[in-house]
């Protein structure tokens, strides 16, 4: 009996791991979470059946109880209100495996169980409390502007040695509760103060976090118990977390530790303007930022005719429509080298005139506009000309790429353009430099969205 | 078996039925070709590249026309021409016996045996014999040429320094081989372009060359089993007219090619409609020789109503000589190898091909074609 | 003998690295949902829970393992049913 | 400040200097405006259209040019023109002052402020009021044009079941702003296009239109300051030839555009060449009126040399005179109002301006411009 | 120690993990491979301290032999030779396994154990004749030709029967030898018999296919052994195995059962002209294919024009060619609804002239073509038109597509083209049908080649 | 306890869907190195046999080991040479 309770474990890991490949494909996704779910099914009967077990009614009245709260929450949540719900669903989680690790406690436990029992206690509790923080940023029960006081780094620092220090007391005395209860609740204050100086935005990408932790949690609390399906579900869930965290990051053109620790920063930093520098940007990154943009204005230049690269703007184009952004083209009345330049490669690549707007058209707009993909323009969008009056340029209308969300420069070097001069758009703040034929990477970036 | 080539006499026309090209591949079949001096002039050729293409130039027209076997040409013959040729030869040619009923009466009584090159029927498999399409062809692409000289305005978009300057907006009538190839003219010289046809199939083959189609709700259109459209009735035809008259008053160019084979073209554009588009547009009126699709159109000239030009020359592929020579002697060529006996070296006239019954119109003195022969008779 | 803890690191070595390939390359649109999903997932603990919860050892360890089926319940109920949800909508977005 | 437009007067200029819209700007902006009457008809335009804008219309040309503070025009005046206007008065138009000496003097002596258009210097900022960018623009498209109604052939491929037809050749010499557009514009009717130009940066740009560019090594070849080619040697025109003459000769269509600012252009086809070239070929000789890239070019006309049409017919623009007139008058207006003062209302002429003194050939009764001083009193 | 051991298979097999990754992509195959070794270095290391080893030098010659002879042989190979090289280099695994498994027969091994070994000598001994065949028909050692006889497949059953009669027979009594060298004969000739009937042109499928049962040999024998290195880097390698078996397969536009079967069968079925269906492929599939082809034929048809696919077209003729394909376009004078309807497409497109090719110019080379990509084309490339006297269009020169390799056709559905009649090349043997709307088919096959 | 046998079921379940993940979608070039390099790692018999070939409990035992080391040996030092000949190959190709 035993021995078939094991396997059925691993047919239940099994599904996990076919319900998360089908979930990365929307054709699949709910199938996904089907054979998901009753890979949950299959675990929970097959704990059930546990031989070691005495007394159901706990366990039944838990279950009820949990599900029957579970699933009213799920059903009555407004669509809005769902990635809060995420959230605190999330945050049970880490509590039940806080709760797992205290109750596995037993006596002569050896120094690896003990270990494996603070980590399922502190990560389940700081999933708990930060997951409860991001719920009430959230839901905007709290402010969710991101919170500071000085000396935050300070006293961070303090409760985490605190934590390595009683969880080092608890592991070799493990009959003194006061070190014990010591690591609940600095787990539970750290989870605190990790989320509180992040803002509301970031929250997607905490929750990602947290919930990549609370499946950390599940596979230490497996250690604990010495449960397979805990450790292999839980760092299934712990990997594919860390990796979806990342992928949000980027999509939203921002480092891990730049989410997690800029809230630290700032109320200690003080900002001082610094000449900007280049940030090289690769395809894929490109890619991320461009699927989750829904305004794009592209800005093409001579650059874009020297490449031959028309048609292949024209196909992403219609893949980012086809994404549901809405894009256009900004034309400058000089890009390229003779009048109506432009016109010619996008007429020949069929680009509709009415996706055409002239500068003075598309200025206005540019500031909504999520992500503006410059090809192998350069003077025609040069700030320069705005901004220095010292500048052989300066005065000349041009379009205003700078003021967009995110700026991509395809080219292929720092070279100038036609008027060979600087170009202070490159080492603006929101610009990301693509470099390279723009031909080969805008053909990259089709290939991305696949 | 001696062919002869006739010089065209047609005031205007500059293509010629054969080319050196095709001249030296009728020779290598087995022809005895007599070319009547300075024939190819028209297209720059000589007289000497028929010579190297094996062929005698002969210099004395009745001479030629009293020989020959069988006879190439492009336009249709005088009465004096068929009184001229023996009974028995071939004549191949436009003829246009829908309405040259004279014509037809003279071959018959000539026992000429007369092909006419716009009654090869529609099939996949005579395409290459297909005259009717092949200048139309060039027609549609030479109609655009002919706009864009007329226009004031260029066609392209253009955002530049000084402003930013609108594409022509062009409106075709009839999509079929001009139409289609005017469309694509026009869109590939940047112009935004929409089109109509009475046929509804024709929409998709209009958006396959990346322009719009117009939709006119007009009931119930269609078209013949050989390819053509149906003629619509008075009421079809006002409706057209309406539904156009907007888009037509907003075009820079109109491109009208809406023809009805054997039949009268209807007129798609009255006075009013002209007047109400902008001066320097341009009309293009394919159809202005056989009748004209638009009301004030020419034959042969290009006349100027209210500011707008009306185009009306005809001969488009004439335009083009050199091509234009080029298909359609690649047309009679193709013709004449189909029905080739090697052996013989012999044009042979089977009527149990499934091509040639139905473009020969008379035969061993006969009307061999039902349809001729029925308007014909009808109104003898 | 080898012992478990051994097996256990190789199962979280593979797991780990399975997780990584799997979550590669998604795209964002379902980034929300597989999260949620992925959430479920970690409401495995319930398994860990329902053997506590059972044994009667202990009264804490028995007290604790039954709020930790509580909780790990409403993780694993909702988190599937919220996922299913979302799922439910995007498909109709795209139909 | 009373702004006067006059009349363009010269024979098959159908272009005028301003359109109403522009006019209705530069009401705006304050002008007073004086339209001679019937300025607009050669591109359509109305005396109602002027009248609407907020422009008088006025009927004595005399007075119009006696009594303006500002007369804006396309082509350069008489001498009797000049006397009629005041002193201190502003004067914009072509003025062609390289060759023009006695039209430069006699507006020095009239104390004229003489502006000319093709002195706007070629720097970024000054590309909307480039008017020989604009217009040289328009040409490289009608010279196209211009080459496919002259040409018996059609420009793109066709397969087709009467054969295949090779796309057109098309050779362009001199690669600025005509020749580009002349690529451009070739290409998108499908021909199969070469260009060559004397600056080695262009081959990147003729690339950035899909044509080919000829290789030819010249040697040390450049361009000025100014953007504009550097005249080559006797020996380098030479070289240039022989390397052209053999893709001449297989040419259907040669474009030459090669233009040296304010000299003669150089002879780049030969007649031995011409008459390589197959008959019902075309050159078109973009320089045909200010000395001719092609031996054998009459300007102002077409003609035939050994079977070649060569067209010289000039003012290439002006065939598409609305687009011509819209984007010189955009030129003018970009020109005064970077130069209106908003308080007095008027244009003022600031020497510390960096585009403005440039094109200044003659103030306050001196000649302002350095080149043309020195080119005149060098001669005087 | 014995942990550290086990830690240090731990940490062999990441490295294993990481390695193929890295071997999947051609910037980091090379790197990939070092690390792979570094893992199995690692192992051999971890093994060689395991502290139940009482006698090196037995170990020590061996390692010293097998190694100088794999080194010798690897370098001195001919280029050409790799594949057999890799054959043989297979064979000798599975061998080892083979043995590992018989040197683990240990007086009262339980059943599971047995089961374990008997399964390791029968996949490792069958790798081994199964490899060495292979070897033999590359290196042409033997003939390379599929060797068929009457019985075959009789032959073969009862082999495998024995197979299974002798192991059951082991395994209840492991003290019987006789039934456990039954095994190892029978497992030895059914690797032969398993491998001569298919073709020398398939080897390399074969080889691949062995070398994911080497995988299975050595996970098999992990078990037997208890050892977990053994079970990971076996069943990874057995896995990754099959996988690419299935590529290579796809790539020769065959199944694997086809692949293996089809020689068992052609000895005794006698070859009936069977009217011929319709094969779809998938977009992937196609890919496969041309991915592989040297030479591309596309012929295009009214379907392109109607998809406007002409600048996906053009694309992916790039990309074919990047990958060192010729690509050319075979024009026919009536595609599409106009006279040069395709030219004008095409040149908007971009397409070079001198790749347009006339009817009568492509026909001759087509028979050199591997894959014809016949797009919204139907009527142009009709083979009826040559075949058959009773067609509409019998006698019109159409485009010979079906003498390419392979055809790929890509329509929405078989609706007939203008002249509404069936086309039999749909039918034929050699052709694929690629549904979909031609742009978004061509689409597809861009986003693959990445 | 849990037997081994559960755990190396686990293992044999991961490494099965890792391998699946790693393999697909690697180009066509690649195809043969890969299954060169893939055949190395399947080498790995030679840790088994190792603490056959050095028990030294059966002298049948201990020389099946011995061949099994030897042989195992040849699979895995040729194959990781004949894999790394076949990518430098590649890479002088490529550049
Ligand atoms: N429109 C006209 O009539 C006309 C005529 C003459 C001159 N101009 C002048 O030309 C300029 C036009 O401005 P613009 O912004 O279009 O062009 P630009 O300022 O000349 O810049 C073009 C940029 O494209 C990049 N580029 C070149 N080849 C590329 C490739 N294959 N892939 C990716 N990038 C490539 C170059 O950078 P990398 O080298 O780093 O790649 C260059 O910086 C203006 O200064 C205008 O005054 C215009
Ligand atoms: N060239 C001329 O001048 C001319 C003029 C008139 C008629 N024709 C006739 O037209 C025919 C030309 O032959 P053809 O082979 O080019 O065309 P076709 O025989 O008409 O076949 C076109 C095929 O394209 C497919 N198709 C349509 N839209 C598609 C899309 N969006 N994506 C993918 N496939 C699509 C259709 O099949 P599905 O519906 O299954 O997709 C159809 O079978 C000949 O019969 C010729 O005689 C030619
Ligand atoms: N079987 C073949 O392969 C083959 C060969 C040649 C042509 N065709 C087809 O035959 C058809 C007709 O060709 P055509 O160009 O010689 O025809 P056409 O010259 O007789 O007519 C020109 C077009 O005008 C249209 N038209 C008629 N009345 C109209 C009206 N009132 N308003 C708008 N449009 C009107 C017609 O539908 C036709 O498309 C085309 O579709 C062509 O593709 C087929
Ligand atoms: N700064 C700006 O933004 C700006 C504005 C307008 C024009 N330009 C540039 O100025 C340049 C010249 O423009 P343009 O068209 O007015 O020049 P142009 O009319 O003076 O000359 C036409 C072309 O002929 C070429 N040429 C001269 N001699 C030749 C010969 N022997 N053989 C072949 N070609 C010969 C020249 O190089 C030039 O390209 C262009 O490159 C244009 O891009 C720049």
């Amino acid at each position: 009996m035993d021995n078939l309770i094991q396997y059925a474990y691993v047919v239940a890991a099994a599904l996990f791991i076919f319900g998360l490949k089908q979930l990365g494909s929307a054709a699949t996704a709910r199938r996904g979470n089907m054979i998901s779910s009753s890979g949950m099914l299959l675990a929970i009967v097959a704990a059930l059946l546990d031989q070691g077990i005495l007394d159901y009614q706990m366990i039944v009245i838990g279950m009820v109880v949990g599900g029957a709260i579970g699933a009213y929450v799920a059903r009555t949540v407004e669509m809005t209100a769902m990635p809060e719900m995420v959230a605190m669903f999330n945050g049970f989680g880490g509590m039940a495996s806080l709760l797992v690790g205290m109750a596995a406690i037993a006596p002569g436990a050896d120094a690896f169980t003990l270990t494996t029992i603070v980590l399922s206690i502190l990560i389940g509790g700081m999933t708990f409390t930060g997951s409860l923080v991001a719920y009430g940023k959230l839901s905007e029960r709290i402010s969710s502007a991101a919170v500071m006081f000085a000396k935050q780094q300070m006293v961070n620092g303090l409760i985490v040695a605190g934590i390595v220090l009683s969880g080092v007391m608890f592991v070799n005395n493990p009959d003194a509760t006061f070190w014990l209860f010591l690591v609940v609740v600095l787990s539970l204050a750290f989870g605190i103060m990790a989320v509180i100086p992040i803002g509301g935005a970031d929250m997607p990408v905490v929750i990602s976090l947290l919930n990549s932790y609370s499946g950390l949690a599940a596979c230490a609390a497996g250690f604990a118990v010495d449960n397979n399906i805990l450790i292999v579900a839980g760092s299934l869930v712990g990997a594919s977390g860390i990796i979806l965290t990342q992928i949000m990051c980027k999509a939203m053109n921002r480092s891990l530790s730049n989410v997690l620790f800029s809230g630290f920063g700032s109320g200690v930093q003080d900002t001082t303007e610094v000449e900007g520098e280049i940030k090289p940007i690769s395809v894929e990154d490109a890619y991320y930022v461009l699927e989750a943009a829904s305004s794009v204005a592209i800005v093409p230049g001579y650059g874009m005719a020297v490449a031959q690269a028309q048609h292949v703007v024209k196909e992403l184009t219609e893949l980012m429509e086809q994404n549901g952004a809405e894009v256009n083209f900004g034309i400058h009345p000089v890009a390229g080298r003779m009048p109506g330049h432009m016109n010619v490669l996008l007429a020949e690549a069929d680009v509709p005139y009415d996706q055409l707007l002239e500068m003075d058209d598309i200025n206005p707009r540019m500031e909504t506009v999520d992500v503006a993909i410059v090809i192998g323009a350069n003077d025609v969008v040069n700030p320069a000309a705005r901004e220095n009056e010292g500048s052989p340029i300066y005065g000349m209308p041009v379009i205003n790429v700078d003021t967009a969300r995110t700026v991509f420069v395809l080219k292929r070097s720092m070279a100038s353009g036609f008027a060979g001069i600087e170009n202070p758009l490159f080492y603006k703040e929101n610009t990301r430099m693509l470099f390279g034929d723009a031909k080969e990477s805008i053909g990259g970036l089709i290939r991305e969205f696949s | 078996m001696r062919i002869a080539i006739p010089r065209e006499t047609q005031s205007g026309e500059n293509r010629v039925p054969i080319t050196p090209d095709v001249a030296k591949k009728l020779v290598r079949m087995g022809a005895n070709l007599q070319v009547e001096s300075g024939m190819g002039t028209g297209s720059g050729f000589t007289d000497e590249q028929f010579t190297e293409a094996g062929a005698t130039i002969v210099s004395d027209r009745n001479e030629l026309f009293s020989s020959a076997d069988m006879l190439l040409r492009l336009n249709k013959p005088t009465a004096e021409e068929i009184a001229l040729m023996q009974r028995g030869a071939i004549h191949i040619s436009y003829l246009d016996p829908f309405n040259e009923h004279a014509l037809v009466n003279a071959f018959k009584d000539a026992g000429v045996t007369s092909i006419s090159m716009e009654m090869i029927p529609r099939t996949t498999r005579s395409q290459k014999m297909d005259a009717l399409s092949s200048q139309a062809n060039l027609a549609g692409y030479v109609m655009v040429m002919k706009a864009a000289s007329e226009l004031p305005r260029i066609f392209p978009m253009m955002m530049t320094p000084a402003g930013t300057l609108k594409p022509a907006n062009v409106f075709v009538i009839g999509a079929g081989v001009a139409g289609l190839q005017a469309i694509a003219t026009a869109k590939r010289l940047g112009a935004k372009v929409t089109a109509f046809d009475t046929r509804p199939v024709v929409a998709e083959q209009v958006q396959s060359l990346g322009a719009k189609f117009l939709e006119i709700d007009l009931g119930e259109t269609g078209e013949t089993a050989g390819g053509y459209a149906k003629e619509l009735t008075p009421e079809q035809v006002e409706k057209q007219q309406q539904a156009q008259a907007d888009i037509i008053a907003k075009s820079d160019v109109v491109i009208t090619t809406a023809q009805l084979f054997g039949r009268k073209p209807p007129v798609l554009i009255t006075k009013d409609v002209v007047e109400r588009m902008a001066p320097g547009s341009v009309i293009v009126d394919m159809a202005a020789e056989s009748g004209g699709n638009v009301e004030g159109s020419v034959p042969g000239e290009t006349v100027e109503w209210s500011g707008v030009t009306i185009v009306g020359t005809g001969n488009w592929a004439g335009e083009v000589p050199r091509d234009a020579s080029q298909m359609y002697s690649s047309n009679l060529f193709n013709l004449v190898e189909d029905n080739w006996c090697e052996e013989k070296k012999l044009f042979v006239v089977d009527f149990n091909d499934d091509i040639l019954p139905g473009c020969i119109i008379t035969h061993g003195g006969e009307i061999t074609n039902d349809t001729i022969k029925n308007i014909i008779e009808g109104e003898g | 003998m080898i012992p478990a803890e051994v097996f256990l690191t190789f199962i979280l070595m593979l797991s780990i690295f399975l997780g990584f390939e799997l979550i590669n390359k998604v795209p964002a649109t379902l980034h929300t949902p597989l999260m949620s999903g992925a959430n479920a997932i970690s409401g495995i603990t319930v398994v860990g829970a329902i053997a506590l919860a059972g044994t009667g050892e202990s009264d804490l360890a028995q007290w604790l393992g039954f709020f930790a089926v509580a909780l790990a319940s409403i993780n694993v109920v909702g988190g599937y049913l919220v996922t299913d949800r979302m799922l439910a909508m995007f498909k109709k977005k795209e139909g």
